[in-house]
C-alpha cells in the first residue's frame, strides 16, 4: 500500500517519468515489483517461523531494495547504483555465510529451527 | 583562599579519615571541623562588615572555560552567615556522635565530614553551574549517611530523600541553563556568574520567567520543603541518625531557602511578582498543616521534622513579603532554625541513645529522670516556639510583620504582594506552634515518669552505651553552644540585622520597577524594564 | 591545520586517490593487525598465540597514533574534523575493551593446551574472536571516514557482521546462541531497512556522495526542502540507524542480547555499535542540514521522528530498567536510555558556526559517546570478573551486595561507574549530559530537555541500586561468596575506566573543546555555513512556542 | 526623630469637654534603670546555672530563694529611687542596647526599631512599683512555702525571670519591647503553672494557659503590626505623638480610617487573653495548678493585669476610634465577665479556684472601667487588687501549706481559732472585706466604687448601655461579697474542724516533701477533725505570717492613695500618663474627699459625640453636625449624681452579700452576726438552697461546661482535622501523589515488560510496527 501511495503521490520527477515514457516498462513498475519483494521480505520474516525462511525473506527485502537501486540507477544516469549493488550482493552472500553458520550451531542445539524456540532471554 | 580551605578541608578530614585507623577517626573528624570553625572564624573577621553586599574573600578557578564555568567563590553576609552556622554545627555534629555511632566510624566521620564540603560551596558559589554541583553532591554523603546509619526504615527513606530531591533539582538545573542560555544569545559568550546571568534573567518577559521560575522552585521547594513536596522530610528525618536530622535541619533544608533567596527572588522579579500570592499560600497552607500534623504524631522525632515544613513556611513567606523586613526575617530564620531545630534534633537524639525508642506513647516526665536533658528540650521548644527573648521570635516576627506590611499600604513606602490576611492566617500558626510543642514537651519533659519496658537494665540489655542517666558533660557540650547561640541571636540580633541589610537591599533592588497591582494576570506579557542593578561588589 | 587539510586533499602533486587513502590509514594499519592477529592466533606455541592479544593491542595503539597524527580533516564533508577524535577515541575504547575481553573463549582449548595434549586448531577461535572485534572496530573507523552512502552502508556491515559472530560464541552456553540469533536476525531486518533508506535517499537525489559538490547535501541544499521520496530515505535510513544505537522502535534485542553474550562483548556492544550508528546519524543528519526546518533545525519531519524516537528511548530504556535484577540487562536498558540522551544532541544540531561548545548538540554526542565509553567498561568489568562458585556469571543485582567489603577495588569500580552514569555531578557522566541540556535548550528543545530531566531522575534509581548494592548492603552470611576471574586484565579495564571518568574531570574542558571542534559543521560549504547560520539566527525560539 | 520632627505639636484639649493624654517629649532617663529588669535577670541565670552544675544541694539550698529576694528587693528600692527622682509629666526614657533595627531608607518610617529601651510615665511607675515591691514580698513568702520542694532553685529561676519579663512588658518603650514582656510572663506562668511536672493536671493547665495566651498574644501581634504599617513606628513617644495629633505615620487624619477601628480591636485581643477576658477566660481558673506564691503575683496580682495595663498604655489609640467600638466590646466583655465568674465562684468549693473567679471577676471590673472611660478607676482598681488579692492567695496557700494540700472549703472550718494562724485569718478578713468592698475602711471598696460610679455617669450615647453595666456590676459587687465571706465564714470561724488533704495536690514531689510525709499514710482515712487524727498541720513560719502581715497592711494602707493629690495619687501617676483621660462629663472620678465638692459641680457638661477621641485634630469641626442630638448628657444614676450616691448603694449591695453568706454559710455565733447556724465543716444552710434552685447550681459549679464546650467546637473538631490531614499526608500526598509518582514510571515498565517477550517474531513485529508506524506519519505530515 505504501508503494501505492508513493505512486500516486510521489516526487513530481517521477510523474515525470512516467508521462514522459521509458517505454512500456517506466520506473514505476521497477519501483512496484521491488517495494513488492521489499514488503514479501518483510511479510515473510514475521510470518515464518523456520530461520532459514526467514533469513531467505531478509534476502529478499535485500534484492527488492537491490532491484530499486539498478532502477533509480537508470534513471539517474549514473552507475552509482549499480556499484552500490554489487556491495550490497557482497554483503548479503557474507549475511548468508554467517546465517548458515549459525543455522547449523542452532541446529545442532536443539534439532529445530523453530525461532520460537529461542526464547529464554526475556523481560 | 579561606572559602576554598573550607571545602577543602573537610574533603581533606574525610580522606585522612577513610585512610586512618579506626580508633583515630573520630579525633581526626573533631580535629577537621574545628579547623573548619576556626577558618570560618578567621573568614568572618577578615570578612568587611561595612561593606556586606559586597562579594568578598573570593576567588576563581577556570573549570570548564569553554563553557564559561569558574569554580567561582564569594561570599556577602547572607552567605557567610549560613557558611559560619554550618561550621558551626559540624564540629557539634561530630561530637554529639561519639556516643551514637559505635560501628563503623570510618565510614560515619568521613561521610560527615565529606558532607561538609558541598555544603560551604552552595553556600560561597558565585557560579551557577558551581551552585548547582554542590547542591547536588550533598545528596551523596546524606544518602549513604541515612541508608547505612539510619534507622529500620532507612533505605526507602534514604531512597526518597534521593529521588525526590535529585528530580526537583534536575528540574532546576533546566531552568537554570535555560537562563543561562538566554545570557549567552545576549552576550554572545557562555557565562554562569551569577550576577551576570541575574541581569540578563530579569529582562525576560514574564512568561518565561514564570516558567523559569516554576523550574526553580522545583528544585528549590522540594529541598525547602514547602508544601506539598515536602513528605520526604519527615521520612528522612525520622529515619536519619542524629547528626544526619541535625546537619539536615540545620543547613540542607537552608539550601533551599537560600537558593530561593539568591535565585528566584533576583532572577525573576516580575515572576515572583505575579505569583507570590501563591507561593505565599502554599506556606501558609504548610505552615497550619504541617503544624496541625505535628499534634496527631506519636513519634517524636517526627513531630520536630514536620515542624520544620511548619516553620520554613515562615521562611518562605517572609521572603515572597518582598519587602526589607520580611526578607531580614526570613533570612534570619534560616540561621534561627538551624541552631534550635538542630538542637531538637540533638536532645531526642541524646534521649533515643538512653532508651531506644520516641514513641510518646512509651515515654513520658522524663524531666524527672533527665532535669538536665529537659532543661534543655524546653529551652530549644522554646526557642521553636518563638518565644521572645530568644532566637525564633525576631525572625517569626519580622517575617509575619513584612507579610503585613507587605500589603498594607502603610508608611515607609512598602509594597509588595501579600498583606493583612496572609498574615494572620499564617499567625494562627504561632498558636499551632505552641500547641504542638508543648504537647510534646507536656508528654515527655513533663508528665508522669513514662519509661520503656524493660529499660530498668539498659546496660545489659544495650551493649555499647553506657551513658549516665542524664546528660554528660560532652553532651552538654554540645547543646551549649547552640543555646548561647540561641540567646545571642535572641537578645542582640541587630549586628546581624545591619548585616543583611545591604545584601538584602542588592537583591530587592530587582524590584524597583515592580508595579505590584499591575499584576492581575492577563494583559501582561511584557518584560520589566530593565532595572540599573546596584553594582555587586567586587571579589577581592 | 587548514594548510595541511589542503596539502592533503587538493595539493598538486598528491593524487586524489592517494589523498583518500590517507585518511584511513588508521583503518589500513587495523587491518593490518588484524590480520596478523588471524595468523597469531593458530600458531601451535601458546606463547604467539597469546600475543595474539598484544599485537591487537599494538595495531590499536598504533591505529589511534596515526589517527591522532594524520589528516586532521577532509576539505569537502560537512563534518571534516570528526574523524580523528572519532578514531582517537575508538583506539582509546577499544584498548580497554580488548582488555577486558580477554579470555572470554577458547578456555578449555587453552587448557587442554596446557595440560599438554596438542592444540586444536579447529576447536579454537581466540584468533577469530580477536579478529572478528578488530573488523569490528575498523568498520566502525571506517564509518567515521564514510563520505559516501555505499561505504557507509558498508562500514556499517563491518561493523555489526563481527559482533553477531562475537555474541554467539562469546560463551558456549545456549543463551550466548540466543543472543546471537536474536541479534543477527533483527539486524539483518534492519540491515535491510537501512539499505531501503538509502536506497531511497539515492532514489531521490541521485547521489550516494554524502558531501561536496554533486552530492545529497547539494541536492538538498538546491532544492530547499526534502522532498517526500527523500523523506521517506532519511526516514527508514533513521530507523535502520535506531537498531544499531539501540532506539526505540529497535531496541527490543537489546538486553537479550546483553544478557546472552559474555559480560566484555557486551561492554562492547554497548559502545561499538552504538557509536558507529550515531557516526551514521550524524553523517545523515549533516547532509539534510539543520537549515531547513521551517528554519531552525532538521526537517520538521525529521524533527519529529528524532524528538519522538529520543523522548521514547529514554524513557523505555529507563522505565525498563527499573523491573530488572541482572546487572547486565539494568546495563542493556540504560544503554538504550543513554542513546535517548544521546539523541537530544542530534537534534539540537551543531548550532552556530564557530560558537563555542556549550551548543554543540554533535559536539555533545560526541563527548558523551566518549565519556560513556570510558564509564560504560567500568561497570561491565566488574560483571566481567566475578563468577559464582557454581560458574556461570555473577550478573544479579544481589550478587554485588557488600563487594566494597569482600572485594574493594571491584566494589568501587562498579560504585563510581553507576554514580558517573547516573550524572551526579562532576562526574564525566554529568559534564556529558549538561553539554546536552546546554546544546537542548540551545536549539530550543526545552519540552525534550525536561523530559530528559525526568528521565535521569528515574534513572537515578537503578543507579543507586547498582551503586547501593556494593557499599550500603551486606551479603548474608550463609550465602557463597563469589570468585575472581583469573583474568586480571579485565581489572585493570575496570581500574581503567573507573580511574579514567575520575582523571578525565580536570582535561574535561580540553575534551569538550576537542569534541566541539571535531563536531564542527559545515567547514567546506559556503551554502551550508550560511543555512547553519541561518538556523542559528531562528533556532533561539523561547519556550512559549511549546 | 524625623518622624517627631514632622508632627506639629498641637494643643491637647478641646475647648470644652473631655481631657485626655498631653504628648510631652520625652527626656532621657538614667541608664540605672536597666538593674529593674537587670538584677532580677542575674538572680535568674544564677540559679539556673546553680540548678544546671548542681550546686543547689539536690534543692535544698535556700540560697537561690534569699538570692532572689534580695535581688527583686534592691530591684524595688531602685524602682523607688527612680520614681522619686522621676520629674513628674515628662516621661523618661532609657535605652539600653539596641535589638531590632532595620532600616530601609531614611523617610518617616523607613525603619523598624524595636530596642531594649524603657519608656516611664506615670503608668509604668505605677506598675513597676507594685510588681517589684509585691513580687519581692511574695518571693519572700515562697521561701518558706516553696522550702523542701526539689526544684527549688527551679521556681526562683522562673520567678525572677517573671519578674523580668513583667518589667520589660511594662517598661519597654516600644510596642516589640511589650511583646517579649507579654509572651516573657507567659512563658514564666508556663513553667511555673507547671511546677509540679509530674502532676498531669498541672502540664495540661500549663499547656492551656500558653496556647489560650497564644490566641491572645496573635492579636496582639496584629495590633502590633498594623500599628506600625499605620504609624511606621512602634516606639512609644513617636507613636503619641502622631496619635495625639491625631494623624498616621504619612501625616493623613487618622479620623474615619478602618486603622482607627482596627488596631485597637487587635490589641484588646491581646489583652483578653492575657488578662482572662471572656472568652479567654478558661485557662486562669487551671492556672490554680501552680504554687500558691505564683498564684498570688502573676496570676492575680500582676501578669493578669498586663491587659488592663495594654489597654491603659495604648489609651490613646483605643480613643482614635470614633464610635469607640473597642471600648465598647471592653465595657461588655469585662463586664460579663465579672458577672459570669462570680456566678461560677459562688458555687466552687475549692478555695483558691473561688480566688482565682474572683480575680476574673475583679479583672472584669477593670475591663468595664476601661471601658466606660475610667481608666483612673480601672489602674486604681488594679493598684488595690494586686494587694487584696495577693493577701488573700497568700493566706489561701498558708492554708493549703499548712493542711497538706486541703483546699476544699467542706473540709476546713475554724482557723481563727486554732493556734498559730491568727495572723493567717486576719490577713484573709482583711483581704475579704477589700474583695467584698466593704465601705470605708477599705481600698476596694473605694477603687471598685470609682468604676462603677463612672459607669453610671458615662452617658449611654458615648458608650452605649453604660447604665446597664452599671447596674450588673452592682449586682456583681453583691455576689462578690457573698462568695468571698463564704469561704471566709466557713473556713476561718466556726467549729475547729479539718481533714488533710492530699499531698500530692499541693506539692508533686510526694518523696521529697518534708512535712507531713509520715503522717500522709494514715491521712486518707482518719484524718476527720482534730482530736483523733495523727495529722498535726504546721502553722505558718515568720516569713509566711510576715508576708501575710505585710500585705494585709498594704491592703489597707492602699486606701490612703485615693486621698493624695487631686485624682488620688493614682489618677495622679495617670495624668502623667498616656493612660490619662477624663471624661468631661464629671470629674468625679476623683478621690472621695473631694467627692462632695466635685459632687456640687456637677452639670451638663456639652460634649460633642465623637469628640472624646479626635479633640486634637482640627479637621473635625463639622462633625458635631452629624450627630442630631448635638450634646451629650452624662447619665446619672436614678436621678442622682452616680459619684455621690454610688458609695451607699454599693455599701449596700456588698453589705447584703456578706449577709446572705452568713445566714447561709456562717456558724453559730457572733461571727455570722447571729444569722448564721453551721455547726459542722461540712453542712450549711447552702446545701438546701443548691437543691432549691435545681440544676443551676450544678451547672454553675460546672462553670457552665464552658471547657467542655470549647472542647466540642474548637478543641476535638481542630484534633480531628490534624487527624483527617495526617491521614491526607500519609495516603493522599505522600502515598497516593509522590509514591504515586514514583510508582508511574514503574507501572510504565510493567506495562512495556511484556514487549520484551524474547520471542523473535514478537520483537520483529514490534519492529516492523514501529517502522509502519513512523513511516506512515511521516508520510502522512509529507504529503498533506
Amino acid at each position: 500500500m505504501l508503494i501505492n501511495l508513493l505512486a500516486s503521490h510521489a516526487a513530481p520527477q517521477l510523474h515525470a517519468a512516467i508521462e514522459g515514457g521509458l517505454g512500456a516498462i517506466t520506473l514505476y513498475h521497477y519501483l512496484f515489483v521491488a517495494m513488492v519483494m521489499f514488503a514479501l521480505g518483510v511479510i515473510g520474516f514475521l510470518a515464518r517461523r523456520n530461520l532459514i525462511i526467514m533469513f531467505l525473506s531478509t534476502e529478499l527485502m535485500f534484492q527488492g531494495a537491490g532491484l530499486a537501486l539498478i532502477a533509480f540507477s537508470r534513471y539517474h544516469f549514473n552507475h552509482t547504483g549499480e556499484v552500490f549493488v554489487i556491495f550490497v550482493l557482497t554483503v548479503a552472500a557474507a549475511e548468508a555465510a554467517l546465517a548458515l553458520a549459525l543455522v547449523v550451531l542452532l541446529f545442532r542445539q536443539r534439532e529445530s529451527l523453530d525461532a520460537q524456540e529461542w526464547s529464554s532471554l526475556q523481560g | 583562599m579561606m572559602l576554598w580551605a573550607l571545602i577543602l578541608i573537610p574533603l581533606l578530614t574525610a580522606a585522612l579519615i577513610a585512610s586512618g585507623p579506626r580508633g583515630a577517626a573520630r579525633g581526626t573528624a573533631m580535629l577537621g571541623s574545628l579547623i573548619s570553625l576556626f577558618i570560618a572564624g578567621l573568614a568572618a573577621f577578615q570578612f568587611d562588615w561595612g561593606n556586606s553586599g559586597a562579594m568578598q574573600l573570593g576567588g576563581s578557578v577556570p573549570f570548564l572555560p569553554s563553557f564559561g564555568v569558574e569554580f567561582s567563590l564569594g561570599v556577602d553576609a547572607v552567605a557567610l552567615a549560613l557558611i559560619l552556622l554550618t561550621a558551626l554545627l559540624q564540629p557539634l555534629m561530630v561530637l554529639g556522635s561519639f556516643s551514637a555511632i559505635t560501628s563503623d566510624e570510618k565510614t560515619y566521620y568521613a561521610w560527615l565530614m565529606a558532607l561538609m564540603a558541598p555544603m560551604v560551596g552552595v553556600f560561597a558559589a558565585r557560579d551557577l553551574l558551581f551552585f548547582y554541583v554542590c547542591f547536588e553532591l550533598t545528596l551523596v554523603p546524606m544518602f549513604i549517611l541515612i541508608s547505612l546509619f539510619g534507622s529500620t526504615n532507612r533505605k526507602k527513606a534514604a531512597i526518597k530523600f534521593f529521588l525526590y530531591t535529585f528530580t526537583g533539582s534536575i528540574l532546576a538545573l533546566a531552568g537554570l541553563v535555560y537562563v543561562a542560555w538566554k545570557a549567552s544569545a545576549q552576550t554572545g559568550a557562555w557565562s554562569w556568574d551569577i550576577a551576570t546571568l541575574q541581569m540578563v534573567a530579569q529582562s525576560m518577559s514574564l512568561k518565561e520567567q514564570s516558567w523559569v521560575m516554576l523550574a526553580m522552585l522545583a528544585g528549590f521547594a522540594v529541598k525547602i520543603p514547602l508544601f506539598p513536596v515536602h513528605t520526604w522530610l519527615p521520612l528522612a528525618h525520622t529515619e536519619a541518625p542524629t547528626a544526619g536530622s541535625v546537619v539536615l535541619a540545620g543547613v540542607l533544608l537552608k539550601l533551599g531557602t537560600y537558593a530561593v533567596y539568591r535565585f528566584v527572588l533576583p532572577f525573576v522579579p516580575a515572576a515572583v511578582a505575579e505569583y507570590a500570592e501563591a507561593i505565599a499560600l502554599l506556606s501558609i497552607v504548610g505552615i497550619v498543616y504541617a503544624g496541625l500534623i505535628c499534634w496527631v504524631q506519636r513519634d517524636v522525632k517526627k513531630l520536630v521534622a514536620y515542624s520544620s515544613v511548619s516553620h520554613l513556611g515562615f521562611c518562605v513567606l517572609g521572603m515572597v513579603a518582598i519587602n526589607l523586613i520580611g526578607a531580614q526575617g526570613s533570612l534570619l530564620y534560616m540561621i534561627n532554625h538551624g541552631l534550635s531545630t538542630g538542637a531538637l534534633f540533638f536532645c531526642i537524639g541524646m534521649m533515643y541513645e538512653r532508651y531506644h525508642t520516641r514513641s510518646m506513647d512509651e515515654l513520658g516526665g522524663l524531666a524527672k529522670k533527665m532535669p538536665i536533658w529537659a532543661f534543655f528540650m524546653g529551652f530549644f521548644t522554646m526557642a521553636s516556639v518563638g518565644l521572645p527573648g530568644l532566637n525564633g521570635f525576631v525572625s517569626e516576627f519580622m517575617c509575619l510583620l513584612g507579610t503585613f506590611q507587605s500589603g498594607a499600604e502603610g508608611v515607609g513606602g512598602v509594597r509588595g504582594p501579600l498583606g493583612f490576611w496572609f498574615a494572620a492566617i499564617a499567625g494562627t500558626g504561632m498558636i499551632v506552634a505552641a500547641i504542638y510543642l508543648l504537647y510534646m514537651v507536656g508528654k515527655v519533659v513533663f508528665g508522669p515518669l513514662k519509661e520503656p519496658a524493660g529499660h530498668g537494665h539498659h546496660d545489659d540489655a544495650h551493649g555499647h552505651a553506657h551513658l549516665p542517666q542524664d546528660l554528660t558533660g560532652r553532651e552538654i557540650g554540645v547543646l551549649v553552644p547552640l543555646a548561647i547561640g540561641c540567646v545571642v541571636l535572641g537578645v542582640y540580633p541587630t549586628p546581624v540585622l545591619k548585616a543583611f541589610e545591604a545584601p538584602i537591599q542588592h537583591t530587592l533592588a530587582a524590584y524597583d520597577g515592580v508595579n505590584f497591582e499591575d499584576f492581575d494576570g492577563e494583559d501582561d506579557d511584557h518584560g520589566l524594564a530593565l532595572v540599573a542593578l546596584p553594582a555587586q561588589g567586587e571579589a577581592r | 591545520m587548514m594548510s595541511l587539510l589542503a596539502a592533503m586533499s587538493a595539493g598538486p602533486d598528491v593524487p586524489p586517490m592517494i589523498a583518500k587513502l590517507s585518511i584511513i590509514v588508521p583503518e589500513i594499519v587495523m587491518f593490518v593487525g588484524t590480520c596478523v592477529v588471524l595468523m597469531l592466533g593458530l600458531s601451535k606455541t601458546s606463547t604467539i598465540r597469546r600475543a595474539s592479544v598484544g599485537a591487537a593491542g599494538l595495531a590499536l595503539i598504533i591505529a589511534g597514533i596515526a589517527a591522532a597524527t594524520g589528516p586532521q580533516g577532509v576539505a569537502d564533508s560537512l563534518l571534516p574534523h570528526v574523524m580523528p577524535y572519532a578514531k582517537v577515541l575508538i583506539a582509546a575504547v577499544g584498548f580497554i575493551l580488548l582488555l577486558l575481553l580477554t579470555g572470554t573463549v577458547d578456555r578449555e582449548v587453552e587448557a587442554e593446551a596446557d595440560a599438554g595434549k596438542p592444540f586444536d586448531v579447529l576447536r579454537a577461535n581466540r584468533a577469530e574472536f580477536y579478529a572478528f572485534f578488530m573488523f569490528s572496530l575498523t568498520g566502525l573507523m571506517l564509518c567515521a571516514s564514510a563520505d559516501d552512502l555505499i561505504w557507509l552502508f558498508l562500514a556499517l556491515e563491518l561493523t555489526s557482521l563481527p559482533t553477531y559472530v562475537m555474541v554467539s560464541i562469546s560463551t558456549a552456553r545456549s543463551r550466548s546462541q540466543e543472543a546471537g540469533v536474536k541479534y543477527f536476525f533483527l539486524g539483518a531486518f534492519s540491515a535491510a531497512m537501512l539499505l531501503m533508506g538509502f536506497t531511497f535517499i539515492y532514489g531521490a537525489t541521485g547521489y550516494t556522495q554524502l558531501f561536496g559538490y554533486h552530492s545529497i547535501a547539494s541536492v538538498i541544499g538546491a532544492q530547499g526542502s526534502l522532498g517526500p521520496i527523500a523523506t521517506l530515505g532519511f526516514v527508514m535510513a533513521i530507523v535502520g540507524l535506531c537498531f544499531k544505537i539501540a532506539a526505540v522502535p529497535m531496541h527490543f534485542y537489546t538486553p537479550d542480547v546483553y544478557q546472552g553474550a559474555a559480560a566484555g562483548v557486551s561492554a562492547m556492544l554497548a559502545f561499538v555499535p552504538k557509536t558507529a550508528g550515531f557516526l551514521g546519524l550524524m553523517l545523515l543528519t549533516s547532509a539534510v542540514g539543520w537549515g531547513l526546518g521551517g528554519g531552525y533545525g532538521l526537517p520538521s519531519e525529521l524533527r519529529l521522528l528524532l524528538w519522538v524516537v529520543a523522548a521514547l528511548t529514554m524513557t523505555f530504556g529507563n522505565v525498563l530498567a527499573l523491573m530488572q535484577r541482572s546487572v547486565k540487562r539494568i546495563l542493556a536498558y540504560s544503554s538504550i536510555a543513554h542513546s535517548g540522551y544521546m539523541l537530544v544532541g542530534i537534534i539540537a544540531g551543531p548550532g552556530a558556526w564557530g560558537a563555542g561548545a556549550p551548543g554543540n548538540g554533535l559536539g555533545a554526542v560526541l563527548f558523551y559517546l566518549m565519556s560513556y565509553g570510558v564509564m560504560n567498561v567500568g561497570a561491565f568489568a566488574v560483571v566481567a570478573s566475578l563468577e559464582k562458585q557454581s560458574g556461570g556469571e555473577a550478573e544479579d543485582v544481589d550478587d554485588l551486595r557488600g563487594l566494597c567489603k569482600t572485594h574493594p577495588l571491584l566494589g568501587w569500580i562498579m560504585v563510581i561507574s553507576s554514580v558517573t552514569m547516573l550524572g551526579l555531578p562532576f562526574a564525566i557522566g554529568f559534564l556529558g549530559k549538561f553539554y546536552l541540556f546546554t546544546a537542548g535548550l540551545r536549539a530550543g528543545e526545552v519540552a525534550l530537555i525536561v523530559v530528559m530531566g525526568l528521565n535521569s531522575a528515574i534513572a537515578a534509581f537503578y543507579y543507586l541500586r547498582l551503586a547501593g548494592a556494593p557499599l550500603l548492603e551486606h551479603r548474608d552470611e550463609h550465602e557463597a561468596s563469589l570468585v575472581v576471574t583469573a583474568f586480571n586484565s579485565r581489572k585493570l579495564a575496570g581500574l581503567i575506566s573507573a580511574v579514567g571518568v575520575l582523571a578525565l574531570l580536570p582535561f574535561a574542558d580540553r575534551l569538550a573543546t576537542l569534541s566541539d571542534h571535531a563536531a564542527s559543521y559545515g567547514a567546506s560549504s559556503e551554502a551550508a555555513q550560511a543555512s547553519a547560520s541561518q538556523a542559528e539566527h531562528v533556532d533561539a525560539r523561547s519556550v512559549t512556542d511549546h | 526623630m524625623t518622624l517627631l520632627d514632622a508632627i506639629p505639636t498641637l494643643s491637647t484639649l478641646a475647648s470644652g469637654g473631655a481631657e485626655h493624654f498631653a504628648y510631652h517629649v520625652a527626656e532621657a532617663g538614667p541608664k540605672w534603670m536597666a538593674l529593674v529588669p537587670g538584677l532580677p535577670l542575674l538572680g535568674a541565670v544564677i540559679c539556673l546555672a546553680m540548678l544546671l552544675f548542681k550546686r543547689d544541694m539536690g534543692g535544698r539550698s535556700r540560697v537561690p530563694a534569699y538570692l532572689v529576694t534580695a535581688l527583686l528587693g534592691i530591684s524595688f528600692v531602685v524602682t523607688l529611687i527612680g520614681f522619686l527622682q522621676w520629674n513628674h509629666g515628662q516621661p523618661w526614657v532609657v535605652h539600653a542596647f539596641e535589638w531590632i533595627n532595620v532600616a530601609w531608607g531614611s523617610g518617616a518610617g523607613q525603619s523598624l526599631q524595636a530596642n531594649a529601651s524603657f519608656y516611664m510615665d506615670g503608668l509604668s511607675w505605677l506598675w513597676m512599683l507594685f510588681v517589684t515591691g509585691l513580687g519581692a514580698a511574695i518571693c519572700l513568702y515562697a521561701s518558706e512555702y516553696m522550702a523542701n520542694d526539689k526544684g527549688y532553685a527551679r521556681f526562683f529561676s522562673a520567678f525572677a525571670l517573671f519578674v523580668v519579663s513583667m518589667s520589660c512588658l511594662v517598661m519597654g518603650d516600644n510596642l516589640v519591647m511589650l511583646y517579649l514582656g507579654w509572651e516573657g510572663v507567659g512563658l514564666c506562668s508556663y513553667l511555673l503553672i507547671g511546677y509540679f511536672y509530674t502532676k498531669p493536671s498541672a502540664v495540661a493547665a500549663a499547656k492551656k494557659a500558653f496556647i489560650v495566651n497564644r490566641i491572645g498574644d496573635l492579636g496582639l501581634a496584629l495590633g502590633l503590626y498594623l500599628t506600625f504599617t499605620t504609624f511606621g513606628t512602634v516606639q512609644y513617644d513617636e507613636l503619641f505623638a502622631m496619635v495625639s495629633a491625631g494623624v498616621d505615620g504619612s501625616g493623613h487624619s487618622l479620623a474615619g480610617t478602618w486603622q482607627a477601628t482596627w488596631i485597637p480591636l487587635l490589641l484588646m485581643i491581646g489583652a483578653f487573653g492575657k488578662s482572662a477576658q471572656f472568652p479567654l477566660y478558661v485557662w486562669l481558673p487551671d492556672a490554680m495548678e501552680g504554687p500558691t506564691p505564683v498564684s498570688a503575683l502573676i496570676h492575680a496580682a500582676t501578669m493578669v493585669t498586663a491587659g488592663v495595663y495594654l489597654i491603659a498604655r495604648m489609651y490613646p489609640l483605643f480613643l482614635m476610634d470614633e464610635a469607640l467600638t473597642a471600648l465598647h466590646v471592653v465595657a461588655y466583655v469585662g463586664t460579663f465577665t465579672a458577672f459570669l465568674a462570680a456566678t461560677i465562684g459562688m458555687a466552687q468549693f475549692d478555695i483558691k479556684r473561688i480566688m482565682a473567679y474572683s480575680t476574673l471577676s475583679q479583672l472584669g471590673y477593670m475591663f468595664a472601667g476601661l471601658g466606660v472611660l475610667t481608666t483612673n478607676g480601672a489602674a486604681y482598681h488594679v493598684f488595690t487588687h494586686a494587694f487584696f488579692k495577693a493577701t488573700l492567695f497568700l493566706a489561701c496557700g498558708a492554708v493549703m501549706h499548712g493542711f497538706a494540700g486541703q483546699l476544699d472549703l467542706r473540709k476546713l472550718s475554724g482557723l481563727w481559732n486554732m493556734k498559730g494562724w491568727r495572723i493567717v485569718s486576719v490577713a484573709m478578713l482583711v483581704g475579704c472585706l477589700n474583695l467584698s468592698g466593704i465601705p470605708v475602711i477599705t481600698a476596694g471598696f473605694w477603687s471598685k466604687d470609682m468604676i462603677i460610679a463612672e459607669a453610671f455617669t458615662t452617658p449611654n450615647q458615648v458608650i452605649a448601655g453604660s447604665s446597664l453595666i452599671g447596674w450588673v456590676l452592682l449586682i456583681t459587687a453583691g455576689m462578690t461579697a457573698y462568695y468571698t465571706f463564704r469561704v471566709f465564714f466557713r473556713v476561718f470561724v466556726g467549729p475547729v474542724e479539718f481533714e488533710p488533704g492530699d499531698e500530692a495536690h499541693g506539692h508533686g514531689d510526694d518523696d521529697d516533701h518534708g512535712h507531713g510525709g509520715d503522717d500522709h499514710g494514715h491521712a486518707g482515712h482518719d484524718a476527720h477533725g482534730h482530736g483523733d487524727g495523727h495529722f498535726h498541720p504546721h502553722a505558718p513560719g515568720w516569713a509566711i505570717n510576715f508576708v501575710l502581715a505585710a500585705l494585709a497592711i498594704g491592703s489597707t494602707v492602699a486606701i490612703l492613695p485615693n486621698f493624695m493629690g487631686d485624682h488620688g495619687w493614682v489618677g495622679g501617676l495617670l495624668h502623667d500618663s498616656t493612660a490619662f483621660y477624663q471624661s468631661g462629663f464629671g470629674h468625679h472620678e476623683a478621690p472621695a474627699g473631694e467627692h462632695a465638692l466635685a459632687n456640687s459641680k456637677m452639670e451638663v457638661v456639652p460634649v460633642a459625640a465623637h469628640s472624646a477621641p479626635a479633640h486634637g485634630a482640627p479637621s473635625h469641626d463639622s462633625a458635631p453636625d452629624a450627630h442630631a442630638a448635638g450634646e451629650v448628657h452624662a447619665n446619672s444614676f436614678l436621678g442622682m449624681n452616680a459619684h455621690a450616691v454610688m458609695y451607699y448603694v454599693s455599701t449596700l449591695f456588698g453589705l447584703a452579700g456578706l449577709a446572705f453568706a452568713a445566714y447561709l454559710h456562717g456558724p453559730v455565733g457572733a461571727w455570722s452576726f447571729g444569722i448564721g447556724n453551721r455547726t459542722k465543716a461540712a453542712v450549711s444552710r447552702a446545701d438546701g438552697w443548691k437543691r432549691a434552685i435545681g440544676p443551676i447550681g450544678r451547672w454553675a459549679e460546672h462553670k457552665w461546661y464552658v471547657d467542655e464546650f470549647y472542647d466540642l467546637i474548637l478543641r476535638t473538631p481542630l484534633r480531628v482535622i490534624a487527624h483527617i490531614f495526617h491521614a491526607f499526608d500519609k495516603l493522599i500526598i505522600d502515598g497516593a501523589l509522590v509514591d504515586g509518582a514514583g510508582l508511574l514510571p514503574r507501572l510504565l515498565g510493567r506495562t512495556l515488560r511484556p514487549m520484551q517477550s524474547g520471542v523473535l517474531h514478537g520483537y520483529a513485529t514490534g519492529m516492523a510496527a514501529g517502522i509502519g508506524i513512523i513511516v506512515l506519519i511521516v508520510l502522512v505530515m509529507t504529503l498533506s
